[in-house]
């Protein structure tokens, strides 16, 4: 693709939540090992996968994420033994809920990834920006309402 | 409002190289609460640090952003550096632009985007910041071992001698671990008991050691320095201060004679009876009895045992007992073992009893083993005159069946084992296929030079594709030559595999319980590779040996006494600074519904009846009430609270809205 | 007087559609509310059936953006010489974009009386000085075509107001409309009216005055049937204040009340509106949107709320409806919809508050 | 009825209780309004009919902080809700005096009104009323099967027993003759675009008048997550169309696990929004991937969201 086609081309906003203690330290192990994937994720850090409320995955949609990403440990490896179970069960309901109102479901997303896995942090970020680039904009979250 | 400062480093060329440093210095200097921007090569340095500390007096400032590498790595560094100049270091964030933007994206454009992107979130959530003042609590002057091979063995005597009291929980009925089961040791051809054994006889004399052996960690709770750890002591069905270790129940066990029972120390090259010591240099010298083969506990008859002993010490009657101990640190030093070797069929390990794993060769040529030192075939008690040593079995292996890390080891141990046989039966004939042999140490590779030269033992480069045992005893050999670029098809008479290592089994259990992260090969991961190798990320938890990655003796020595300066480091302290980034509960929007308290992981949740005042409020109300001390921060109860009353200091409901919605902007 | 079929409604509507926005009562997901007229929406029934929030929004939305303030980095290289580039007071301008007003016209048609009575109190309030320029412009430029209420409902008591349902030409509308058997009879009132109806000449039939007399005459003997449409406000109005404020009957009646907005959102004549900020990507958008005086934090100050326990909002809500606000405009805020009496969670409303003053007066006045 | 008000009008006079929550008269026929009595010559406006649908145990959070004892009557569905809020330690269980009142089911007044305006009258609806009830307007009579009536919830009524009371009066009848998830299962079927579509549909008509939080005996904080400043996520207004739609999810998530599907949110819609449609799809979800769980029907019981085992599927798959 030529450069000016890449300026018009469709660049999703994506924010992407990890988990202090491995997450975190997988994303920064795909830095320093020059893994690459695109700019759009952003990364918070949170003390933990448990930490990440509904509220801030709809915030985000509401101000115009086109995908949300929740990276946490491995269950069993969670730092704080039981953070990421509670995540796994608030996350699996809440992206149900979403599905059930019509959102694509390849907007959301969680992953386990260990502080060693470096290599899979990168292929998930690749493989989800690939997925929310091909749904587009994140209309329906936006607009459910027929008022203006 | 707050007064801030952002100050972006070029880390070199790290960040320098792909984003526009001074353009997001340029760019944040207009975001709300900025009065102060700045850049520098270097901002970790010591220059650096005075020129942040400057920047805070001049410009009074209440918040720092540090735009950097990650704040796992510098985040305490800028920390300290803020107190330094007075500011309170929780009003310190920084964003990650290094690792998580300068080193993965190439395009300029798109990463000097982003950093501004990370900058204007750190900044946002600054300007919500509060000062948070360091909670202290108390540190049990105690330190645990997990494991008592040679990692733990060492690490508790270190310790031990910087005066502090130390338990090392061993499941095996003995202290001493894989290097009991060895000979000699490389490269010093040292004999491995020789200078094993002294420190073990230290160790059960050391009075600053208990040693709880034939026991299992059941469970940890608690955090850095107030761990509360649950030990099974399994009945040996010995009393132990009674005992004198004379050995005659051994004797006279009457499945001692039959031959049953593999003896796991002898990696089941001989047997042994019900009632045993490991080893003769068994510490502590008192037998076990093995209740799942031992007669009397299976169907009630013999007794033999309790009747010839001298002292009385046999009791069928002893259950499990199950202490709880409280300790300020623990080291894991659970160690290692060779890979199963089921699944590699090609080398007739199954088939053939003269195709041994390195560790039974160690046993065969040890004078305590079975064979009382004398090297034989195990099929025909002949002593071979040819034999075949292979590398790399399972290691350096790029399929599920192996793993995928060279074991450091087997190179150095394998030209041990040529030189050893070369030097007693100088016309056995050896050869040793390998992929690289890999000599890193101080005399290793001079070490291996001899075994070349001086024993001219024969070492083919290339990998062995199968083992055929021959109807005449002897082991046909097919491998390939790479250097002459030729098949072999070679005769012999044993075949010695240099089997891969991995971590015990039951670790990832043991890591589990310590909430310790773990790789996907089990080993203990590092709090970081270069920085803090013998240090798990979880605080108050310290690796040893084998169990953090594969290494020789003088390694694992060496980070035992590393991660026991640590422990004695974490000992010494009376109080411990503690996490100030814990859960607080606001009483004027607490429903006191206990949800947040079915989800602490800590029980640092409970539950009172307070006044609670505000406008058109005035009543006694249950409200929730966090116990700093206990409070890891994990957020889990903040995000389970319905009305948002459980807030988490450092990672507030607003801060972190207010990330997403800067990032969003 | 002019009159069309019922069953040609379709096209009037598509043809005033055409030249200016038309909103009307629109069936959708079961509810009939007020919404703006595309073609194929659903008009079955709008004509019988209540809407369940009145026409306000058309002059006075739920939601209204007021104005932008926009905040500009001046990029360094066109910065003046001499200028210092750090310098934050130079380099950023802040820029205020208000909201455009409301500058194309627009007709509501389907308004009852109750809810064009509703309009002509929000005007006391956002027409007098100091004037609310956004609901100013609305204003001036809609079309009220008010409808005669066919078939009042039970929870109806406009006439306790002195609102005629059955002829709403006396009422501020620009056109008045009766259901007369299958036709809807036409008759412009105002200049606004006479345009309107100018446009749309083509389609309408010409009717006398008469035709209408019967379809007045049935609705008036239909309102003196309904149950609350004997009401008396004895009691109530202006200078009412201390006789009414420290009476026991409000703590008597208040227990059930939720504290919950739909009273007040559905109500015709609440004008109470919050004012809030709303980050956007390079500054903030201020707006405004309705407030509820039965929420905790309406009227949210410094020092909190000052009518604290739900008492004291129940009580404010009435007494604003029927004596705070007479005794300012000298006109009662409630028209009498029904629409609190249909839709509160509770069955508590004005009806029934009037009734119980009205109770403690007749115990009162039987033991005294 | 009578037998209930002169048990009521003995417990108020004999001390036993302190006040009486249960129905006033109102000053139509459909509407009785959720009232304190608390002498027992105002019992005289006492009604309890196919009207009283409010669930009353809400009010028993602030009734249970005063003097003495309070009886309250609680229909069958209403005491799941009551057991919530026992173990939620926002009810004091000895001061509350539970009536178990026996239920035929809830008539719903925007089902009768429904091509029935100018209502003067409606007759038959008592506990122990006729099968089809007279509708008298001044437009004419009408008869409706009660059946036909019945509010939403009553279709998948939860059984006739009561889960908590110190009495029982009257008898229940289980009126359940539809499929708990059968509303659910038809949205779960359709495709993506068909879902969106109906949510705008009905979410559009939202008018954020908090009728359904303020109503919802599970939604019981003290102060809103929507009111406080704690998250930063106050809501007046539909400013934006995410707005309600967010305020509805995270309504539904606040209360997944301890919502007893009591259909009070439905009921009051002022839009007639289903909003029990997304409560239960929760509850389904939650059956399905957990383990079958009746919020309020076993106080002890630990809520699926503050519980877990390690098998949980992973929120990719729909399980």
């Amino acid at each position: 693709m030529s450069m000016n086609e890449e300026k018009t081309e469709f660049r999703p906003l994506i924010v992407a939540f990890c988990c202090n203690w491995c997450s975190y330290a997988g994303a920064d192990l795909a830095g320093s090992s020059r893994l690459s994937y695109p700019a759009d994720v952003k990364i918070i850090r949170v003390p933990c996968s448990g930490r990440v409320n509904p509220m801030f995955i709809l915030r985000a949609f509401e101000r115009g994420a086109d995908g949300v990403i929740i990276c946490g440990c491995h269950p069993g490896d969670c730092h704080y033994s039981t953070g990421n179970y509670y995540a796994r069960r608030r996350m699996t309901l809440l992206f149900s809920m979403l599905d059930y109102m019509g959102v694509e479901n390849g907007r959301t997303r969680v992953e386990w990834c260990s502080a060693a896995e470096g290599v899979k942090f990168s292929n998930t970020m690749n493989e989800f920006c690939e997925k929310v680039k091909s749904l587009g904009k994140s209309v329906r979250l936006g607009d459910i309402r027929c008022k203006d | 409002m707050q007064r801030i400062g952002v100050f972006v480093c070029h880390c070199g060329t790290n960040i320098a190289a792909t984003v526009d440093v001074k353009k997001v210095v340029e760019l944040v200097r207009f975001e709300p609460g900025v009065v102060f921007a700045d850049d520098y090569m270097y901002m970790c340095s010591e220059a650096g640090q005075e020129k942040i500390i400057a920047a805070i007096k001049e410009h009074d400032l209440t918040g720092l952003v540090i735009c950097s590498c990650s704040p796992r790595m510098h985040e305490k560094t800028f920390r300290a550096c803020a107190e330094k100049a007075g500011l309170n270091p929780y009003m310190v964030e920084v964003a990650n632009i290094r690792e998580q933007c300068s080193w993965i994206h190439k395009d300029r454009e798109e990463a000097t985007e982003k950093a501004v992107i990370l900058a204007r979130a750190a900044i946002a959530k600054v300007n919500l910041n509060t000062p948070l003042q360091e909670g202290e609590s108390p540190v049990t002057k105690r330190a645990l071992i997990i494991g008592g091979g040679i990692a733990g063995i060492q690490t508790a005597l270190d310790i031990a001698d910087a005066g502090y009291e130390v338990d090392i929980v061993e499941r095996e009925p003995s202290i001493g671990g894989r290097m009991s089961q060895f000979d000699k040791t490389f490269p010093t051809l040292d004999c491995a008991s020789c200078i094993l054994t002294p420190k073990m006889v230290e160790v059960n004399q050391h009075p600053n050691i208990t040693l709880y052996t034939y026991s299992e960690v059941e469970g940890v709770s608690g955090y850095v320095g107030n761990f509360d750890v649950k030990i099974r002591k399994k009945a040996r069905s010995v009393d132990m201060s009674a005992c004198t270790g004379c050995g005659e129940c051994q004797a006279k066990c009457p499945l001692g004679k039959m031959g049953k029972i593999p003896s796991e120390f002898d990696r089941g090259l001989r047997t042994r009876p019900a009632i045993y010591m490991p080893f003769a240099q068994a510490v502590p010298a008192v037998p076990v009895i093995d209740r799942e083969n031992c007669t009397y506990f299976k169907t009630g008859k013999c007794g033999v045992c309790a009747k010839i002993c001298p002292s009385k010490a046999v009791n069928y009657e002893q259950e499990d007992e199950i202490v709880t101990v409280k300790y300020g640190a623990i080291v894991v030093a659970t160690g290692f073992d060779i890979i199963n070797l089921d699944k590699f069929g090609e080398y007739a390990y199954n088939e053939s009893p003269d195709v041994i794993t390195s560790i039974e060769l160690e046993r065969l040529m040890n004078a305590s083993g079975p064979t009382g030192g004398h090297l034989e075939r195990m099929s025909d008690h002949k002593q071979p005159k040819d034999i075949v040593f292979i590398q790399c079995v399972g290691s350096r292996c790029d399929d599920e069946k192996g793993k995928p890390y060279c074991s450091k080891v087997c190179c150095m141990y394998t030209a041990k084992h040529a030189m050893l046989i070369k030097d007693h039966w100088p016309d056995t004939n050896i050869t040793v296929f390998y992929i690289d042999v890999r000599t890193p140490g101080k005399n290793f590779d001079e070490f291996y030079r001899r075994a070349v030269e001086q024993y001219h033992v024969n070492y083919v480069k290339g990998q062995v594709g199968k083992v055929i045992p021959q109807p005449d005893g002897s082991l046909l050999v097919q491998g390939v030559d790479l250097l002459d670029n030729k098949q072999i098809m070679k005769k012999t008479d044993m075949v010695v595999l240099a089997a891969a290592v991995e971590p015990n089994k039951g670790v990832r259990k043991i890591a589990t319980m310590l909430t310790a992260s773990i790789d996907n090969n089990d080993f203990l991961t590092e709090a970081h590779a270069k920085l803090r190798p013998v240090e798990s990320p979880t605080a108050g938890i310290f690796l040893s040996g084998m169990a953090q990655g594969p290494k020789d003796i003088p390694e694992t020595v060496s980070q035992a006494g590393a991660a026991a300066v640590k422990v004695v480091g974490l000992l010494a302290k009376d109080k411990l600074k503690t996490n100030p980034c814990t859960a607080k509960c606001d009483p004027m929007f607490c429903n006191g519904c206990s949800t947040c308290a079915n989800v602490c992981p800590y029980g640092a949740i409970t539950y009172e009846d307070q006044q609670v005042r505000g406008p058109g409020v005035n009543e006694t109300r249950r409200v929730a009430v966090v116990n700093n001390a206990l409070c890891q921060g994990c957020g889990a109860c903040t995000s389970a609270c319905p009305s948002g009353a459980m807030d988490l200091q450092g990672f507030s409901n607003r801060q972190i809205t207010t990330e997403v919605d800067s990032i969003c902007r | 007087m002019y009159k069309i079929a019922i069953k040609d409604l379709n096209t009037l509507f598509s043809k005033i559609a055409e030249e200016q926005e038309l909103i009307l009562p629109i069936k959708k997901a079961g509810q009939y509310n007020f919404g703006v007229y595309e073609e194929g929406c659903d008009i079955d029934g709008i004509l019988t059936n209540k809407t369940v929030k009145s026409g306000k929004d058309a002059f006075f939305p739920q939601f209204e953006t007021l104005y932008n303030v926009r905040k500009k980095i001046t990029p360094a290289d066109e910065l003046e010489n001499g200028e210092e580039a750090a310098n934050t007071k130079i380099r950023t301008k802040l820029t205020i974009e208000a909201e455009a007003l409301k500058d194309k016209d627009f007709v509501i048609f389907g308004m009852r009386a109750c809810d064009v009575k509703g309009v002509e109190v929000l005007d006391q309030v956002f027409l007098t000085d100091p004037v609310d320029n956004y609901y100013k412009a609305r204003r001036e430029h809609g079309i009220i075509v008010a409808l005669a209420c066919h078939e009042p409902e039970e929870s109806c008591f406009c006439t306790v107001f002195g609102i005629d349902p059955a002829d709403p030409s006396k009422s501020k509308a620009d056109v008045a409309t009766w259901i007369v058997g299958e036709e809807l009879c036409w008759k412009p009132i105002t200049e606004k009216g006479e345009a309107l109806t100018k446009k749309i000449e083509s389609l309408l039939a010409s009717a006398d005055d008469s035709a209408v007399d019967a379809e007045i005459a049935n609705i008036t003997s239909i309102m003196d049937k309904l149950p609350n449409t004997k009401l008396s406000l004895e009691g109530w109005g202006k200078g009412k204040t201390d006789e009414k404020f420290n009476s026991d009957v409000w703590q008597k009646i208040y227990t059930p009340c939720l504290g919950c907005g739909t009273c007040t959102f559905v109500c015709p004549t609440c004008q109470c509106y919050d004012i809030k900020d709303y980050t956007t990507k390079d500054g903030i958008q201020r707006y405004r949107c309705w407030d509820s005086c039965m929420y905790s934090d309406f009227t949210l100050m410094a020092g909190g709320q000052n009518r604290t326990s739900q008492v004291q909002r129940f009580r404010q809500r009435f007494m604003h409806k029927l004596v705070y606000f007479p005794d300012r405009y000298d006109m009662y805020s409630c028209v009498g919809c029904g629409r609190c009496v249909d839709k509160c969670p509770q069955s508590l409303n004005i009806v029934k508050v009037i009734k119980a003053f009205e109770n403690e007066q007749k115990e009162a006045g039987a033991n005294v | 009825m009578q037998g209930l008000i002169d048990r009521l009008t003995a417990l108020l006079s004999d001390g036993t209780v302190a006040r009486v929550i249960g129905w006033k008269k109102g000053d139509m026929a459909y509407n009785p309004e959720p009232h304190m009595f608390e002498t027992a010559e105002s019992l005289k406006d006492f009604v309890y009919d196919g009207f009283c649908g409010a669930n009353l145990s809400k009010m028993m959070i602030e009734a249970s902080k005063l003097e003495g004892k309070t009886a309250v009557c609680l229909k069958p569905c209403d005491t799941y809700s009551f057991n919530q809020l026992i173990r939620e330690h926002r009810v004091v269980r000895e001061n509350a005096y539970i009536i178990g009142v026996g239920c035929r089911g809830k008539l719903d007044i925007e089902k009768i009104k429904k091509g029935n305006k100018g209502i003067t009258s409606i007759s038959g609806t008592e506990l122990d009323g006729s099968d089809d009830i007279k509708i008298e307007t001044i437009y004419g009579d009408k008869n409706i099967s009660y059946k036909d009536a019945l509010l939403d919830r009553c279709h998948v009524c939860k059984g006739k027993d009561h889960m908590i009371f110190d009495e029982v009066w009257g008898e229940s009848k289980d009126t359940a003759d539809q499929e708990r998830f059968a509303e659910v299962e038809k949205i779960e079927a359709m495709t993506p675009e068909e879902k969106f579509a109906f949510f705008r549909n009905e979410l559009s008509k939202c008018i954020r008048c908090n009728a359904c939080r303020n109503v919802c005996p599970a939604c019981s904080c003290r102060k809103c997550i929507f009111d406080n400043t704690k998250f930063d996520a106050q809501q007046k207004a539909n400013v934006v169309s995410f707005e309600e739609r967010m305020f509805h999810i995270i309504r539904a998530f606040h209360v997944a696990g301890r919502c007893t599907d009591c259909g009070e949110c439905s009921r009051v819609c002022p839009e007639g929004i289903p909003l029990h449609l997304f409560n239960r799809k929760f509850i389904k979800d939650i059956d399905k991937f957990y383990g079958e769980f009746q919020a309020g029907k076993d106080p002890e019981a630990q809520s699926p969201l503050t519980d877990f085992t390690f098998e949980d599927i992973e929120p990719g798959e729909r399980g």
